[in-house]
């Protein structure tokens, strides 16, 4: 375990709760149909995305996916542009043109997601190889749910970075259901690390709601990475505590279930873990949320007053040149 | 407003363009027992529109099954099994994944039949279009992808009779069929409708003349049907009688009314949601250009969506997807030519 | 190991040589451009789909690959259809339409396969799916390439078949190379049998020049499909003797591995052992190979005299109905 | 025949289509070392159509190189890879493949600047087309699948000088580009051409007029340039002469030169290989139709490949292929309106 500083310990937790209120403001705002599109929450199963990209270094590159909040705001997204993007506001990334986590930033390291599930491993191999060929030491991580490893294009993406030994490190995080359908409809396997089999790459089993496993499973992944010795995956046992989408109530998720994982809120048990190693007190963690809390109160303000994008936004950057 | 489909007995209520459909499913489900449904979340959920909910329940398992993320698996299996002699019904959750699964619907699907003298029998159907805000990737409209492809049906209903009629022609036809269903249309009350009680199917590549008028003809399909009416209502105000095709198959065409239509107006305004470049009002230009030619009076007006992706936020997709103005102005040029 | 008949034995041979006859056969029209499309050679693997092919019973379901002649001929195929198929005459079971071993005959169990690698494993998914819901007890046999696992379609199949434990036995050809491109640059994994384990399955490794052996797996297989447990893979290890087409020299193939391979021919290597183990005398095997000449010979008149289609053909059957 | 491209140098020897490209790779991957080939046995092989060949051992495995069979992950690499500077360029061995990969080319590719602001400058490339026996799915012409795809540009050369020029504006251009090679013309020996020698560039959406004429204007592109040629030549005979437009770039279209065409000659026919219903003519068609209606003197006629997949034998590929007569023919015809 690499060792980290009281500092750092501290952070990992403010990106944790900043996820998970940001999260709780942005429901808000989809209540009064501010946020118009879907909102996908990553209750309960923040620690994959903060733990996964808290071990990546500067000049690093990231792909999240809908559920990788977390994994934005560790790489410097702030929440103004969040809200500002999924309540469609010029403001926002995107200028109001795409939703929630489809936007980019290379200079913060961050490349942006489509929806089709599975081409991003595709794509992100392709940023891999291209640090390869420019002998740049960065490393590419990069999401995929269980329902997603079910794609042709993960399986694509995923051979061609093994067999191209690319510096791709790939957090499969196993929240046991995509949308509806539970993994025993998905696949015929119990763990997701069996996928990485077919392409002769490393892989690992890890439980996603211990955040600082989650990291360091992550940073040995990303440092045998950049060491030039190729891919690896990770599979992040977690759980969605909420539906597919806030449309959806999940009525298909047996109770028990719910229950059992409630009570493995990665949020709780990392302040817990703080505690009892006395890594902080009650009144450190205090002090952090107040500081979210403040922080989340303006970019709510500046979003909130960030207008709608002029209707010429429509037309703009189709190509490189206007024909 | 809407064409009445010839039938005495009519359900008892008013029903959505869902309910609809999800009649169709179930009827064609009881009458025959190949027809099954697969695709993502169409089982216990229902669907993430709930066009298929309460058919598990009804019909099990076996008929109602839930599939992986995996369109082309989705699609081949439909594809098998229709070779088998069943009557695959398969979902896209979205229509925009239906590009997943582009190779096999166009080599494997659509030339069964002329390479190895196999039919292919399936449904693909989901929901399509713009207007819900659902951003680049829940609301294309994937038909023009598929127009140059023989061996394929494409249908797109915008009335709840008719999407319930269509899909059950579209499981008894004997080729595959794309059907789109416009997510917009799917719980619009204005397409509530009290159905026939009885079984009827609306024949694939047959249009619907859905407002006579004889001053132009406004071609379109899908939701545009009501951007066209619409403005079609508009332009009576002031005297100019527009004609409303719906198309209802993209493809084969019904070429016949579309050049009836042309004939009796000699002007036409071609109106899709679709982009406009390579979109399907190229196919309905280059059929009237060419053997409606003399009938012509003005030139052939396209109303469209612009050549871009579908943005996101609500002011840019409206200017993005074609509004009644839009059709009234260029309508009013048009008969002033 | 299942016990064969002697008659068995020497139908075994007999598809064999005919495999190969057939195919010198059509290398000599392709020579003479009668054979007008590719021509895509299995010598030194026929053993893969002879033995498998052979392991089906009546009224299960096949699809071939190009290299898989051998199967087709085994499920009562006639080389003039195949001869007439691949110089595009009216007789061919496609009428011209369609080349190679792109033909069907439900009839016979056959379905033909598209160029697109991969596809098949959906669409035979499908057939399999088809037998399970009408509760018929027949198994689908079909093949894929080494290369063609690296296909998104391969994935989504096998994935699928697994998951809806449907009776679908695929041998994995592993012919260490895909067109000019080798394993090695194909995929980071030595076995085809370790792409199994993503899905679940079984999968066996088998010495594809052995065509008893390669028999008996697949028998294994189909028996344990048939009792409703399920797809297997089975990985025959074998290699391809000839270019990727007859236009492709292979070059890039090493020789020494071609010495290697050429000794290991499994039609010699089965002469021998029908020899050794007395269940065949030099005789017999004369015999069998006149039957066999007598037969193409035969088939080449009558494919020789079959018609090129009238172009009237290119019209037919786009739709049930024409429109 | 053909336009000359201004240059006064010219190369020694005249070369094939297939050189040509290979000149433009060579000469790109030297100018810019951000340029660089993956595909399907680009590297040892050189390609299925040698148009790689010599390129590894030049340039080395990096930059060459062989991928697995995963046409979705080649283009998605490539886009990755341009994402950080690269210029890749993907060859699919036969262009059939690319339906392989087409929701991630249009849906990630073709989008990506608009949603995202992103640069994803590269080139897919690789044979198209029948006339070599290739049957269904190794003849198709995808272009239409593409044309409805806002974000992407789709090249067809008819020349092997354009093939070079147009190739290297390619590799330069900051969009996707979907670079259509006609096999049939790879060696052709008529398309042979002694090229400039120095450095040039054939600009990406502009038309070349590749014969003058005023009776009427065949607008084509690919190897029916030179069925187009040829029908022009028969009518001369009789004093028809009929103007030749070689598009050249489908996306975005030449609307300046198909158009000012269709003024001067005021009869078009809208040739191509692709099928005819919803094939690129449509999108020809409605332009002129729109834009053109009033130099219109008949109607505007469409010579294309008939609606049903590319079949194998020669007598049904050749019944299936637009032939030098139907264009002959069409276009006595259309004179006569
Ligand atoms: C190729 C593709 N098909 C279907 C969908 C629709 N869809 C969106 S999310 C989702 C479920 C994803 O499940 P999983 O990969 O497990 O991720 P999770 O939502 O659990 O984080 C589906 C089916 C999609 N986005 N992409
Ligand atoms: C999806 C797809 N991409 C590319 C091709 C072109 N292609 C035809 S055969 C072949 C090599 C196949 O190798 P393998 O699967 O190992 O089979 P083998 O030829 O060795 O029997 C390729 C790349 C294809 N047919 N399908
Ligand atoms: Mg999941
Ligand atoms: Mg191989």
């Amino acid at each position: 375990m690499a060792k980290l500083t009281k500092q750092q310990y501290l952070e990992l937790y403010y990106y944790l709760k900043l996820t998970r209120l940001l999260e709780e403001r942005l429901v808000n705002l989809y209540r009064q149909n501010k946020v118009i599109g879907g909102l996908y929450r990553s209750l309960g199963q923040e620690a994959t995305a903060v733990g996964s990209a808290y071990a990546l270094e500067e000049g690093d590159i990231l792909s999240p996916l809908i559920r990788d909040l977390g994994a934005l705001l560790v790489r410097g997204i702030k929440p103004r542009e969040v809200l500002c993007q999924y309540m469609a506001r010029v403001d926002g990334p995107t200028k109001g043109k795409d939703l929630n986590v489809h936007f980019s930033d290379l200079s913060r390291g961050v490349i942006g997601p489509i929806s089709m599930l599975g081409d991003m491993i595709c794509v992100m191999s392709g940023v891999a190889l291209a640090a390869k060929l420019q002998k740049r030491e960065l490393v590419v991580l990069t999401y995929i749910g269980d329902g997603a490893t079910s794609t042709g294009t993960f399986h694509e993406g995923m051979n061609f970075a093994a067999v191209h030994n690319l510096p791709l490190v790939v957090i499969a995080q196993n929240n046991q259901y995509a949308y509806s359908t539970p993994n025993s409809k998905q696949m015929r396997i119990k763990d997701l690390a069996d996928r990485a089999k077919a392409y002769g790459i490393p892989a690992q089993i890890i439980d996603g709601n211990d955040v600082l496993a989650v990291y360091e499973a992550t940073r040995k992944a990303v440092a045998r990475a950049r060491r030039g010795q190729g891919p690896v995956l990770i599979e992040v046992k977690t759980f969605r505590m909420k539906g597919h989408a806030e449309h959806d109530n999940q009525a298909y998720v047996p109770k028990e279930l719910l229950a059992e994982w409630h009570k493995k809120d990665p949020l709780d048990r990392y302040e817990k873990e703080l505690k009892v190693k006395r890594l902080a007190t009650e009144a450190d963690l205090q002090q952090i949320t107040e500081r979210i809390e403040a922080e989340l109160e303006a970019d709510l303000e500046f979003a909130l007053n960030s207008p709608f994008p002029d209707k010429s936004v429509t037309y703009e950057n189709v190509y490189a040149t206007a024909s | 407003m809407v064409t009445p489909v010839k039938a005495q007995a009519k359900q008892e209520t008013a029903v959505t363009m869902v309910e609809a459909l999800r009649q169709a499913l179930d009827e064609e489900m009881a009458r025959d027992e190949r027809v099954f449904i697969l695709g993502e979340d169409v089982g216990v959920y229902g669907g993430a529109f709930k066009v298929t909910e309460g058919l598990l329940e009804k019909y099990g398992e076996e008929r109602v099954i839930d599939t992986p993320i995996s369109e082309s698996a989705i699609v081949g299996a439909a594809c098998g099994a229709a070779l088998m002699g069943m009557r695959p019904v398969a979902e896209f959750q979205f229509m925009d994944f239906i590009s997943c699964a582009f190779d096999i619907i166009i080599n494997y699907a659509a030339k069964a039949r002329y390479r190895n003298n196999l039919s292919v029998p399936i449904v693909l159907r989901g929901p399509c279009g713009g207007n819900v805000h659902g951003g680049p990737f829940h609301s294309q409209n994937p038909e023009a992808y598929f127009l140059n492809v023989p061996g394929l049906k494409i249908v797109e209903p915008s009335t709840a009779s008719d999407a319930k009629g269509l899909l059950k022609a579209a499981i008894r036809d004997e080729d595959p069929v794309i059907f789109l269903e416009h997510k917009y249309l799917y719980r619009l009350p204005r397409v509530k409708e009290v159905l026939p009680a009885d079984d009827y199917l609306v024949p694939i590549g047959k249009a619907a003349v859905r407002r006579e008028g004889k001053h132009l003809s406004i071609i379109t399909y899908g939701a545009m049907v009501y951007t066209a009416l619409d403005a079609a209502e508009k332009l009576a105000q002031d005297g100019i009688e527009a004609e409303v095709v719906d198309l209802r198959t993209l493809l084969p065409l019904d070429e016949e009314t579309l050049l009836n239509s042309v004939a009796k107006t000699n002007k036409v305004i071609l109106l899709h949601e679709a982009t406009r470049t390579g979109g399907p009002a190229g196919e309905l230009a280059a059929r009237i250009a060419e053997k409606a030619f003399e009938y012509l009076d003005g030139p052939i007006v396209r109303v469209t969506a612009p050549d871009t992706p579908v943005p996101y936020s609500p002011p840019l997709e409206e200017e993005f997807l074609p509004q009644v103005s839009d059709v009234e102005q260029a309508a009013r040029e048009l008969v002033k030519y």
